[in-house]
């Protein structure tokens, strides 16, 4: 079944997340894992690449949000790349633009990490 | 005086109301596979209606996040149609109307005291030890009217409704 | 000695059978610009039954192909919700099965008699000197069985089978 | 609503068709309308580019078929471009792909009309 497709690379010291399809509650599970595994080792530079997401519902904000935030206690940071302006508009509505950082595209993203 | 033609009946919400333009009605299993199908479905009703496509995403959060909560709370958890064969599942209306979209979902689960539900916002979303419990704000949120009606003979009945 | 466990019972495509991993009841006004929601729902369910991209395509024109049809020539045309509220429109059933998916399309016009409609070939329909009525042959081509009941009570059915 | 978007636009002296979007009995009548303009002037090198069709219906590509029969008795043809592979796949099942030229972008399919 056609589902969320999510793909881990390593760009240099930042780990890009690729999400394709829709984030929602029969696909959250997944993610909950992937963000699990992430943890466990540590890593904590997590750059989520979105231009293929075409959904995501509260549950998944929220673990983007709870992520941002240890990540951030640990010196790093979730960022977000390529949202729709579909998805922009309501992380917007929402508010979670000033809380999550957001940019246009991946590569403007992973230069804004800091440095270890 | 009163203009005759210039205010068509309010849009009842009611199968056969005249003033409804489009109705689709769709009878899905108690699983979250079937949220992509319901999206799907309620952005191309928006479509047809003529709603721009930021209020069309937000109707559609709203109506997914009310679905899963249904599966979640109303039923608690996902039902196996091979298993359970005759569960209700989810009925969802789908109304056209000249000025609105009217979304009705039914189900026959335990339903809750709608009015008595704590509703969480963003800010004590974000400061909270755990990010849960943003749906029920989402919903209020995203459309413009919400009904509620518990009722365990005929099945619990929410009503969202969103200006185009 | 039959072996209890390797077969299990085929589909009968009726509501309740254990057989059926999903089923997904669609009601429609008897529109085209419905057409686009109904293929979005045959992609959705083949797609979660995990049918190829292809075949999920075929069975979209069929039905695709089948519904135009019934508004076309069963109904004789498109009915406003508007003026005419109670229009028995479209009733479209999708099973997932084990193996296969089955779409039922009822619809409540004058049916036809499906044994004795010439079916046009690719071959033929290039060289006429218009292009029309390729629908039944894309329908018979495009899925693995076919099914009419023409019923002025019950109502006319086709049923689509597509093996995965 | 969201309908099939016609574009044309002249390359030439050949008529791009942009499509975006469905092929359906819903937008049928719009395809009708534009090739009873473009046959009405008389073009008859047209280029249909399709990179952005979801859907053909039966009736759709009878229309085209048509057209590219009246183009060629005119010296013209009608070329398709840019098909997905979805639609691609439609097109070969039926044999479409042997009456019409179909090539996977308008670049390459402009260059194959014969010139006047
Ligand atoms: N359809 C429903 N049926 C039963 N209970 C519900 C329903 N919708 C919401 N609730 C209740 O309201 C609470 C808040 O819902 P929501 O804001 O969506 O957050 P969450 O689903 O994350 O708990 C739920 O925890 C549940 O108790
Ligand atoms: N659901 C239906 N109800 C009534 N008549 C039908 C139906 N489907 C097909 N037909 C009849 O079969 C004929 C052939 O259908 P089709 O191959 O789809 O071509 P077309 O729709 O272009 O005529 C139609 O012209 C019609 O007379």
């Amino acid at each position: 079944m056609r589902e969320c497709q999510i793909k881990l690379e390593q760009v240099g010291d930042v780990d890009v997340v690729h999400l394709d399809g829709a984030l929602d509650a029969y696909s959250f599970p997944r993610l909950e894992k992937s963000f699990g595994e992430l943890k466990e080792q540590g890593r904590m530079r997590i750059l989520l690449e979105c231009s293929h997401l075409d959904y995501i519902n509260s549950a998944s904000l929220g673990a983007l949000i709870g992520y941002a935030r240890k990540a951030r206690e640990a010196g790093g940071d979730l960022k977000l790349a390529g949202l729709s302006p579909k998805i922009m508009s309501i992380v917007e509505l929402l508010g979670f633009d000033k809380i999550l950082q957001i940019y246009p595209d991946s590569q403007l993203a992973i230069s804004k990490f800091t440095h270890a | 005086m009163s203009d005759m033609n210039s205010t068509p009946p309010p849009c009842s919400g009611q199968p056969g109301d005249p003033a409804i333009e489009g109705f689709v009605t769709l009878h899905l299993p108690c699983r979250y596979s079937y949220l992509r199908m319901i999206r799907q479905s309620v952005i191309d009703m928006s479509a047809r209606a003529g709603m721009s496509e930021f209020k069309s995403a937000q109707l559609e959060m709203a109506v997914d996040e009310a679905c899963a909560n249904v599966i979640e709370h109303s039923y608690g958890g996902e039902a196996s149609s091979m298993s359970n064969p005759n569960h209700p599942g989810l009925r969802i209306n789908l109304m056209q109307c000249r000025d609105r979209i009217v979304i009705e979902i039914y189900d026959r689960g335990k339903g809750f005291d709608y009015d008595h539900q704590r509703v969480v916002n963003p800010d004590e979303y974000v400061s909270a030890e755990r990010q849960r419990g943003l749906g029920m704000f989402i919903i209020h949120k995203f459309v413009d009217e919400v009904h509620y009606q518990r009722d365990n003979a005929t099945g619990n009945c929410l009503k969202l409704t969103k200006l185009l």
